[in-house]
This record gives structure tokens, C-alpha cells and sequence, in this order.
């Protein structure tokens, strides 16, 4: 399966919003934390994953999805966040604590919940496997061809969720699928001294399903796997698992000292640099003009300016506000 | 109320049956629930009516299928999902307490959760130390989940309804004593007269089962029994027991406490947890507040795990005798 | 690798032993319980899973262990314990909750611990795998050459803890065996119900390890299996995953109505049975007789006597006992 | 007391590094222990000294990485394990409460555990529900496990000292906001001066870290220098509080409680966990059950999950106004 025209345009120009709405995020999480840096400060404060590098997945694997498909993501969520469609504003208002955002500033970065995109996710490592798998079944017992996807990092393959999901996914032949994203960290701890197999796409095996791998960070590449295992769950041939090489460019959480990382990786990767890659194979195919391409890097620009804006200027909630929600 | 007496497994199994007949949403999930019926009984009868689509078995995978629930409510249907025994939460707290528990209040209740979790808990019957706990303070120390534990027939159906039928994540514990099976000892008051048709009990709502007048016992689930045994002595000796069965922890009548308490003045909490930092303590953090604390006491598992062996266990676990003599205590003692 | 002749008879003689002690046990758990079943009542109250059936998984393995190897096993127990070399007067004082018992009367049957032996079990499914890399790393690091096995039913392969327990082990190379006995059920459901794939053997590939499935029941086919992972494992090899398919006779506990049981299963199962197997085995080769086998049946009845007597006649704790021990 | 002043994470780090110097068969193991030196820089400097073979990094397994710690412990090792967030877990939890708490008591004290389990708590920072939280009482309420958590670096080197010679299971708890870390705030009080060599605290020794006469705040960790600001504010009001640091949950220094209680006839539990069926409640049991209860408060996280907005945050969490109003309410009371 070959992306179109469209599909091609529409993951290029998510890249781009991605990558541009983690700088963004970067600097602005920093706004506050000089000249001492302090999590607890600033307009954004406490961890901040940030995905950029990782934004084939996002991109390869959402434009198979609709708003009917359950995604739900782990602690590093933002590229699969705007990929699935989350509303910006809402988001990055959640990110800034507002009142206007996703779960009215009680959830922050790692709890975005857009029930209308049906996106959720969780700082706890492993933690989506399992509530994928409910979304799956709710769907199959509906009798509605939705899919379910859990994404998670190369570290969170090795919790015991990883595996109790992928055998009661394929026993129940769910629709669901699991996606690894090996940016080759979990935090400090290289996938070589936290992982027993080179990928977790053989781990399929324990479970009799596909498994598939995908090298190089490549979103055409990520496109076409997703799209194989999207199609056979929606046919109702139960799950599959993808572990997707990908680049973390920035350290673990904002502040990472990144003692435990080569010198000169980060530029290494960079050289690999995904959207570059896709910019070029646009431009060659004609799809892309550096015309076009500017125009598109503006409206992005614009989109990000407008959730940033809409963020900083929101309300804060309520000090009372906190308590309520325990229960709807 | 009908003349029909059941036992609370089948009262159980009842409301679930009728909950799944009118609502298609509602499906049950756990080990052994299909045609085992459940390990204590709480879906006997269910797999046979509605087969094995809407009556799962499950692997031994409580993190999976417990997060699966969650995944399923979040997508609008009201799955009712079994820990075989609460001993076992360990294995998928995470799950259930930061998932489960939260996700409702990191969403700005935009996520609603109908998931009624039901587990067997309690001792007496010496299944040792890792299937004879209690555990419910635990869960109803952690915001988010609402805690139910019925001491009998009549409110564990009602119960049952309504945590079915609320927006919200339920635990439903059931002391596998009070289940009515035929291979465990029930007290024979654990069994009463059940409406056939539905009904609800409100959560939050604690009862006053027996009225009194010198001091106040404060409990829940299979303590209710022996508290209305230790009544009964009590009574012989000239002392008026009220008893109060909580009925939820979550939510708290504390009002019902605090009212009692204050008409008493003595408050004695009969606990089948471990006694230090749980129920017993916020009862009496409760009265205190209310500035209605005059003489407290209180008799739960002394901070022990539950021992196998039979007079080790009974030395651990609360019971008529034990509650009766410390009720004697408060009422000797000055003030 | 082949048993030798001693080897081969200590086999036959401790299925034996563990054979009679397991049906004595079911009629002891009896005592006191009828004519109503009352799970609290008589001398052995509790839940009591017996694992008559499943002899073969326990000699087969522990030919190869000594008292510095560690085993771990979990709630249905007794076949290992025995094997294992575990005290048999104190085991059972145990399990008649006596003062005289591995525990004081404080664990019961599915707690059962001896330090001398390195035996301990647990009623957690899926819980002994992780103490059992424990012990595997504290020989690495002590530079011994001891091993340890994790044993558990096919049910445990689908918790968490298998999983990431096998990971770990194989990252770090421990000297540990996890043992999958395969005996059909988990309780009430079979394992097609609850395993997505034929043999457990098969999830090593997720691993990198070596994983081996033993058909048949048969004692020497386990010995075989059993000696290439424990001689791995004792030269710094690594870990292996065993899976043993074994026969479960009684139900699941004592009391299991087992309707969920086609009927004149266990019927079949016993035409197979080991020990018989195994006894004509013996008889052909010369290596046992009518008369010393007659012999060695009576040993054993009076190893089980003395065990049983002993329990018995052993003072329970006192009350008061139950204070003592929640620290050293 | 030597007059160099360090900070928590590095009392912390000191006394795992004498211990492991004078013992070969203490080790750590936990997520990002070793080049990383711990999240919260709990073992800094100790893989540059000892190597990986004795300061483990483990995949994100806490399952078998603790239950490992389990069993090398009863093989006569002394591991170090490190959870990184006490809000994880329930991961895990059963590794640790059925099996580390429970296998000295189930084995008649014949096995031998001495595991110290360290980890994370607190919030403060908006690190939101799931990375905020406190959780000690919950594994006091569980039998088998000693629970210890310092506010400062001189009890924390001490008794990180005690713990790891102690042969049983000890939770360690510390406090992110405490430890002194570049990259968040700290009380100045939370560095202290601190002797180089080893030394111990005891576990069950509670500290009055500030006497008074009108009422006892009985508090620990981060809140006990949240309470000695209180108490400043209330000094200037005319108001004398008594501060109880517990230092260890488990045992719990009951008499020093009960003997300021009696004191002062108030007592003010200041805690950064969950209000209900937690340490506030264990607290009031204590002393009402001596007798001593006569005028009862709590300040602690309002029974929700710990938001992440800031102005949420701060609502929920006890501070110094919040501590002192709620002195001030017992003051004006009647009685
Ligand atoms: C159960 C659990 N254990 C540990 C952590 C702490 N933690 C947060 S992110 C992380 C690393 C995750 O690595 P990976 O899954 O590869 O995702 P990445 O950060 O690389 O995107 C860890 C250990 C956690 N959040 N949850
Ligand atoms: C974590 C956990 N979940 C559920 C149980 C209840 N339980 C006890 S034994 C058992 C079945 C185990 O099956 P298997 O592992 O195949 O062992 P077998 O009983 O067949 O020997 C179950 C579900 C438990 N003890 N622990
Ligand atoms: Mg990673
Ligand atoms: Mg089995």
C-alpha cells in the first residue's frame, strides 16, 4: 500500500506541525527556569517529553485512522496527540494548566483525554496496552470495524502489561495493534541493557501474530506496515505488533543532562532528519515547491501561534475547581 | 420486601442478570466467571443465559483484562470485571488506581468510567496469608473509586444495581463467608428475604442495624454478624449496643457515625482489615472532627498477616467474644 | 543425556512418595468435612490443590538440583517440595498448620518454605519467577555455580511477571530455568482458552533463549530436557524456558465440582500414567522386581506414616503466636 | 555533629556507599541507578566507584527487578532497589506485599529479608496525579514492611544507615522537594550538617523538632517544614506548636505522639497523602485510644488526585497559611 498524493502532503506538513509545536514547547517550557532552572516553575511546569525525531510514527501510523479509531499513548504523547487530531488549542492549554484545556489543567502533558478523537494517554510505562485492548473490544462487540492503537517506547515492551496484552489480543483476535517506538532510550538506559531480543517485533512469535519492523525512521515506510496491520485488524484478523526505529532529538525530559548519551548522536540523527528526507522525495516528485513548502511552514506557524496564543491567554482554574471530577 | 429468602451469591448473580437483560452494554469479564460461574458463585448461571461473548473467561492477566475494562467504559459499555480475590490487586493496581481511579478527574470528567470491579475478600475459613484479606480501607484511601462491601442478601442486590448502574468505577467487595455457598460456612443472617425483580440501595448510605443506646460498634461485611452475636451477649450483661453497618466506604456516611457517636459517646470500630492506618483510624479522625469523640476503641487485625493455622487465625480475626469484651472495656472504664 | 540407574530409581520411587502422599492428603483434607464439605473444617482446612499427575515434572527436573540450587513453586506445591528434598515431617506438620511445620503453623500449603532445602512457594500466579532470577543473581555475584528453577502451570505464562522475568534472565544471563507444567487447565479453562499459542517453549524466541517442550509425561523425556538447561545454566549459558506437558488428576482444588471437565477425561489420563510407565520400563530392564518394588512401596508407606503421624500428633501454636514473626 | 552541610540526595548516596564499602553483598539495582546516579540523584557517584555488577540499571521491569531483590535477600544478599516513583506501584505491588512483607511471617521467621526499597514521593511541582503522590500509609497499613520517611539529610543518612543493616524489608521513602536537587526548589532546612562517617538513626524514634504548649502538629517529610513555618506565623499570633517529626511509619513512636498530645489537649496532623483511611486517621485512633484525644484537626490532600495546574496543586497541598488557620481554628475553639 502506497500513500497518495494526499496522504503524502498531509503526514509532510503533521511532521512539520510536530516538530515545530516540541521547539516551540521547548522554549517555552524554559520561559520561567532562567537563569536557574526550576521544574516547578515557568508557564509550563513539571516533565516535558518531548517527540521530536519521532514524528514518522505519529504520521505513518494515524493516516490509517479516523476519529472512530482508539489511540492511546504513553507519557511521551504530543506528535501522536496532533497526528490523531487533538485539538490543538485544548491541548496546549491542558500543557499550560488552563481552565480551556483538554481536562480543565488537572491532567497536563502526560494526561491529554480528547474523548471526541477518542486519544488518551498515561505516564505510567506500559500502561495503554490494556485500555487499547477494551477499546477493541468494545468495537467488536458493537459490530463496528474500529481499531485500536497502543503506542509505547522500546523501554515499555519490557513490563509485563506488553505481554498480557498481546496474548489476550491475539486470543480474542482484537483489533487492535500495538507500536513500539524505539528512539533506543528509556531514559538513560541504551534498548541493548534493557532488552533481550535486537526487536520487539520478533517477540509476534510468543504470541502467533505479525510482527513487523521498520528501520530508518521513515514515515512511507511506517505507512505501509501501519496500513498492512490497520487492514487486517478492521477485517477482523485480530492484532499485529510494529516496533518503528525513530529518533529522540532531545534528552529523555526537558533538563536531561544527557551524560549517558555519545557526544555528537544527537547531530548524527539530525542528519537523518525525517522530514528533510520527505521534503526532498516531494520536491523530486513535484509534489512540493519551495513556494508551496513556505506557504505550508507559515500555516503551520499560524496554527501554532493561534494554540499558543489561545494557552497563554486562557484562565487559570479555579483553586476550588480541584475538587471537583473525582466522580462524574 | 418478598418472602423469597436467597443467599447474597445469588443475589449477586441476580442483579447482574437483569442488569445484563435490559442493558446490552453490560458484560462480565474475569477467571473462571463462564461456566465455572465464578470461583465464589457471582455469576452462576450468567455464561449458560448469555454465552461466552458477553460472559468472558479470561488468562490469568488481571492487568490486561482490568485495563481492558477500562478501555471498554471509556467506549460506552458498562463492563462488571472480577478480581478473583482482592489478595491479588497487587498484580494490576496500576491499572486500578492510577487508570481506573483517575482518569475520570485528569479529564476534567470528560472520560466517564461505569466499571464495577467486584472481588472476594476475608478470612475465616484459614486460606492463610495471600487469600484472607480485607484490604478495602486500602482502595478507599485512593481517590476515584467508590467502595462497596454489602454484609448481606438484600443489599448486595441493591447494591449491585446501582454500582451497575453508576457512572463511575465500583469495587464490590464480597466476604466469600457471607456468599451462602454450600462449601464454606455462611452465617445463616447473611441470607434474607430478596425482591425478585430490581431495586437499588443508595451508596453512601451507611444502616443502623441494631439500635442502642451505650455505645456505638461501627463495622462492615462479615463483622456486621459478629458484632450482632456480641450484641446479644452484650445485651445479657445490661449493655445496649448500636450497630452501625457502613454498608460503602466510599462514599462515607459520616453522618450516621458522627449521630451515633454523639448520642453514645463510645465508639468501638470492629474491623476485619489490618488495624493501623485504616478504617478504624478515620472513624475515629471522623467522630474527633465533629468534636463528638469521648471513648474510642477499636478491634481488627492486629497488624499481623493472617496466619494459616486455625487457632492462630482465630486469634487474629475479630469475633463475638473479642468485640463483646471490648465494648465491656469502654463501658467500665471512667468517663 | 540418560539417567543412570540410581537416578532412574530415586525417580520412580519419589513419584511414588509423591503419588501416595498426595491421595493420603485428599483423604485427610476429607476428616472432618463431611458428611457436609466445609472448606474451614477437619485437620487440613484451606484450600488444598494436589498435584498428583504431575510427579514426572518434578523428579525429571530435580535429578539434576542440590540442596544449594534454589526452587521456587507455586500454590499446588507438594510434588516439588518432595522432590526438592524438602523435610517431610516438617512439610506436612505445615500443612496441618502445626507448630512443629516449616512455618510454625503460619504459611500452610501453599506457603511453604524451607531454608535448608531453598524451597519456598507462593499462592500468587506467575509470583515465582522473579524471586527465583533473585537467587540466580545472588549465586552469580557470590560466584557460585548454583542454579535455580522457577516452577509454575501453564495458566502463570500469561501473567506480566513471565515476561518480564524471562527478559531480565536472559539480559543478564542468569543461571535460572523458569518450568511451565502444562497441565491443561487453569482452574476451569483450558489453555486454548487462555494461551495464544500451542507451547510456551515457543516464547523463548521472544527471548533470545533456548526453549524446549517435553511431550508425554514421561519422567526420563523431563530429565533429558531438564539436564541440557541446568547444565547451561550452571556454565554461565544463561537461562532456558522449559514447558512440560503433565496431567493434573484431581481437580483443581479439593471440592472443585470440575464441571468444566469432559467426562472420563481423567480416566484417559491415568492409562498413561508415569508412574506405571515407568514401572515397566524398570521391570524389563532388570532394574526393578516384583519383590523390590513390593519393598520399596512399603518404605514409602512408612516415610509417609512417620510424616502424617508426626503432623499429627504435633501441638498446634499457641494463639498468641500469631504476634510473633511479622519481623525477625 | 561535623559542621559540613550537604543535602539529602547526597546523605542518601553517602550512606548506601559506606554500606556498600564495608559489605560486598549490598548491591542496588533500580531504573537509571547507574550512570544517571538515580532520577533524583539518589545514588550518584556510585557506579563510577563500584561498576555495573554492583549498581544495576534494569529494564523497565519493576515485577521481577523487585521481586529479584526478594529472592537474592533470602540467598543472604542485601540489595538496594530502587522504585522511582512511589505512584508506580502498583506495577509491582504484589512483589511487595505478599511476598517481601509477608515470607518472614509465612515462613515462621525463618527466611530473612533485608531489602531496603527506595523511592520517590511528593509532589509540589506539577508533576501532576500519577507522579505526585505520597502513598506511606498505605504500605503501613500492610504488614512486614518498615516505612521510613526522613525530612532531612542528617535522619536520612542515619537512617538510610539503619535501614540497609536492618534484616528486615524497610521502604525508604524521600521526598523529591527534599533532596536538594538543582533542578527543583528545596527548604533550606532540608540540608543539614552531616557527619562523614556512619552513623545511625533508629526506626521508631519520632523527633519533637520544635516543643510548644498549645498543640502538637504531628507531621513528616516535606510538611514538617511546611508546619515550622505554620508554627513561626503562629508564634507571632501568641500560639506555641509543638512539631513531631515521625521520621518512621512503621514502627510508629506512638508515645511520643500520645505524650504531646496530653501536653498540649490538641493535635494537628499535617500530611501530604490522602486525608481519609490514611496517617490522619492512625493518628486520632493513637491518642484517642489513650485517651489524650480532646481537640482534633487535619490538613492534608482533600481526598481528590493531585491535580496539575499550579493554582490546583497548590489548593490541595498543606502549606504554611493553611497549617496555621487550621491551629488558629483550634485555638478559638471552645474546649
Ligand atoms: C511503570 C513505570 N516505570 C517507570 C517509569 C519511569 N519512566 C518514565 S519514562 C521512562 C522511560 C520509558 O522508555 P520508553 O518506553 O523507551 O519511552 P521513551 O521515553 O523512550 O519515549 C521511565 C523509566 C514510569 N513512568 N512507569
Ligand atoms: C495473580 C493470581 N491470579 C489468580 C489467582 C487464582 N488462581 C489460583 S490457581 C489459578 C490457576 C492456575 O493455573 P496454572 O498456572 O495452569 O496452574 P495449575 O493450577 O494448573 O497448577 C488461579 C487462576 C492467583 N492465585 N493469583
Ligand atoms: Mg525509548
Ligand atoms: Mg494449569
Amino acid at each position: 500500500m502506497q500513500p497518495s498524493r494526499d496522504q503524502l502532503m498531509w503526514m509532510y506538513r503533521t511532521m512539520i506541525l510536530i516538530r515545530r509545536y516540541e521547539e516551540r514547547m521547548a522554549e517555552v517550557y524554559f520561559e520561567g527556569k532562567t537563569p536557574r532552572f526550576d521544574i516547578g516553575w515557568g508557564p509550563v511546569p513539571g516533565e516535558m517529553h518531548l517527540a521530536a525525531g519521532q514524528e514518522p510514527v505519529a504520521v505513518g501510523v494515524m493516516s490509517h485512522l479516523g476519529d472512530h479509531d482508539t489511540v492511546t499513548g504513553p507519557h511521551r504523547p504530543h506528535h501522536l496527540a496532533i497526528a490523531k487530531g487533538v485539538n490543538l488549542k485544548a491541548m496546549t492549554a491542558e500543557i499550560f494548566g488552563k481552565k480551556t484545556g483538554l481536562g480543565q489543567g488537572k491532567g497536563g502533558h502526560m494526561h491529554l483525554f480528547d474523548v471526541a478523537k477518542k486519544f488518551s494517554c498515561s505516564g505510567l510505562v506500559g500502561a495503554g496496552f490494556p485500555p487499547a485492548l477494551g477499546a477493541a473490544l468494545a468495537a467488536k462487540m458493537q459490530g463496528k470495524n474500529w481499531v485500536a492503537v497502543a503506542f509505547a517506547g522500546e523501554g515499555a515492551a519490557n513490563q509485563g502489561s506488553f505481554h498480557e496484552s498481546l496474548n489476550l489480543a491475539a486470543l480474542w483476535k482484537l483489533p487492535v495493534i500495538l507500536v513500539i517506538e524505539d528512539n533506543s532510550y528509556g531514559i538513560s538506559v541504551p534498548k541493548a541493557a534493557s532488552t533481550a531480543v535486537p526487536t520487539n517485533a520478533d517477540r509476534a512469535a510468543a504470541y502467533g501474530i505479525p510482527g513487523a519492523f521498520v528501520p530508518n525512521n521513515d514515515p512511507v515506510a511506517v505507512f505501509e506496515a501501519a496500513g498492512i496491520a490497520v487492514e487486517r485488524a478492521r477485517q477482523g484478523q485480530g492484532p499485529s505488533l510494529l516496533e518503528i526505529k525513530t529518533d529522540r532529538y532531545f534528552g529523555h525530559f526537558q533538563g536531561d543532562p544527557e551524560l549517558y548519551r555519545p557526544k555528537g548522536e544527537v547531530d548524527t540523527l539530525k542528519g537523518h532528519d525525517p522530514i528533510a528526507r520527505l521534503r526532498t522525495k516531494l520536491m523530486e516528485g513535484g509534489v512540493l515547491s519551495e513556494d508551496s513548502d513556505a506557504a505550508l511552514r507559515k500555516a503551520v506557524e499560524a496554527e501554532l501561534e493561534e494554540a499558543y496564543a489561545f494557552a497563554r491567554n486562557s484562565p487559570y482554574p479555579e483553586p476550588t475547581e480541584a475538587l471537583k471530577h473525582v466522580f462524574v | 420486601m418478598s418472602e423469597r429468602k436467597i443467599t447474597m451469591s445469588k443475589a449477586i448473580a441476580e442483579a447482574i442478570d437483569l442488569e445484563m437483560a435490559r442493558d446490552p452494554k453490560v458484560f462480565v469479564m474475569g477467571e473462571d466467571v463462564g461456566i465455572y460461574g465464578g470461583i465464589f458463585s457471582s455469576t452462576t448461571g450468567l455464561f449458560a443465559k448469555y454465552g461466552g461473548d458477553r460472559v468472558k473467561d479470561t488468562p490469568i492477566s488481571e492487568t490486561a483484562f482490568i485495563g481492558a475494562a477500562t478501555g471498554a467504559a471509556a467506549e460506552g459499555m458498562r463492563p462488571i470485571v472480577e478480581l478473583m480475590f482482592v489478595d491479588f490487586f497487587g498484580v494490576c493496581m496500576d491499572q486500578i488506581y492510577n487508570h481506573l481511579a483517575k482518569n475520570t478527574y485528569m479529564s476534567g470528567g470528560s472520560v466517564k468510567l461505569p466499571v464495577v470491579l467486584m472481588t472476594a475478600y476475608g478470612g475465616g475459613y484459614n486460606d492463610a496469608a495471600q487469600h484472607s484479606q480485607s484490604l478495602y480501607s486500602l482502595f478507599a484511601h485512593v481517590p476515584g473509586l467508590k467502595v462497596v462491601v454489602p454484609s448481606n442478601a438484600y443489599d448486595a442486590k441493591g447494591l449491585m444495581h446501582t454500582a451497575i448502574r453508576d457512572d463511575n468505577p465500583v469495587m464490590y467487595f464480597f466476604h466469600k463467608g457471607l456468599m451462602g455457598l454450600g462449601w464454606m460456612s455462611s452465617p445463616a443472617t447473611a441470607s434474607t428475604p430478596v425482591p425478585e425483580g430490581d431495586y437499588t440501595v443508595p451508596l453512601g448510605q451507611a444502616k443502623v442495624v441494631r439500635e442502642g443506646q451505650d455505645l456505638t460498634i461501627v463495622t462492615l461485611g462479615w463483622m456486621v454478624h459478629r458484632s450482632l452475636e456480641a450484641a446479644a451477649e452484650l445485651e445479657k450483661a445490661g449493655i445496649s449496643a448500636e450497630i452501625i453497618d457502613l454498608r460503602t466506604l466510599v462514599p462515607l456516611d459520616r453522618e450516621t457515625v458522627i449521630k451515633s457517636a454523639q448520642k453514645t459517646g463510645r465508639v468501638l470500630v470492629v474491623d476485619e482489615d489490618y488495624q493501623s492506618f485504616g478504617l478504624s483510624g478515620e472513624i475515629a479522625a471522623t467522630v474527633a472532627e465533629a468534636g463528638a469523640l469521648k471513648s474510642f476503641r477499636r478491634v481488627a487485625v492486629p497488624d499481623v498477616p493472617i496466619p494459616y493455622s486455625r487457632p492462630l487465625e482465630q486469634y487474629v480475626l475479630p469475633n463475638p467474644q473479642t468485640i463483646a469484651q471490648a465494648a465491656q472495656g469502654m463501658l467500665e472504664m471512667v468517663g
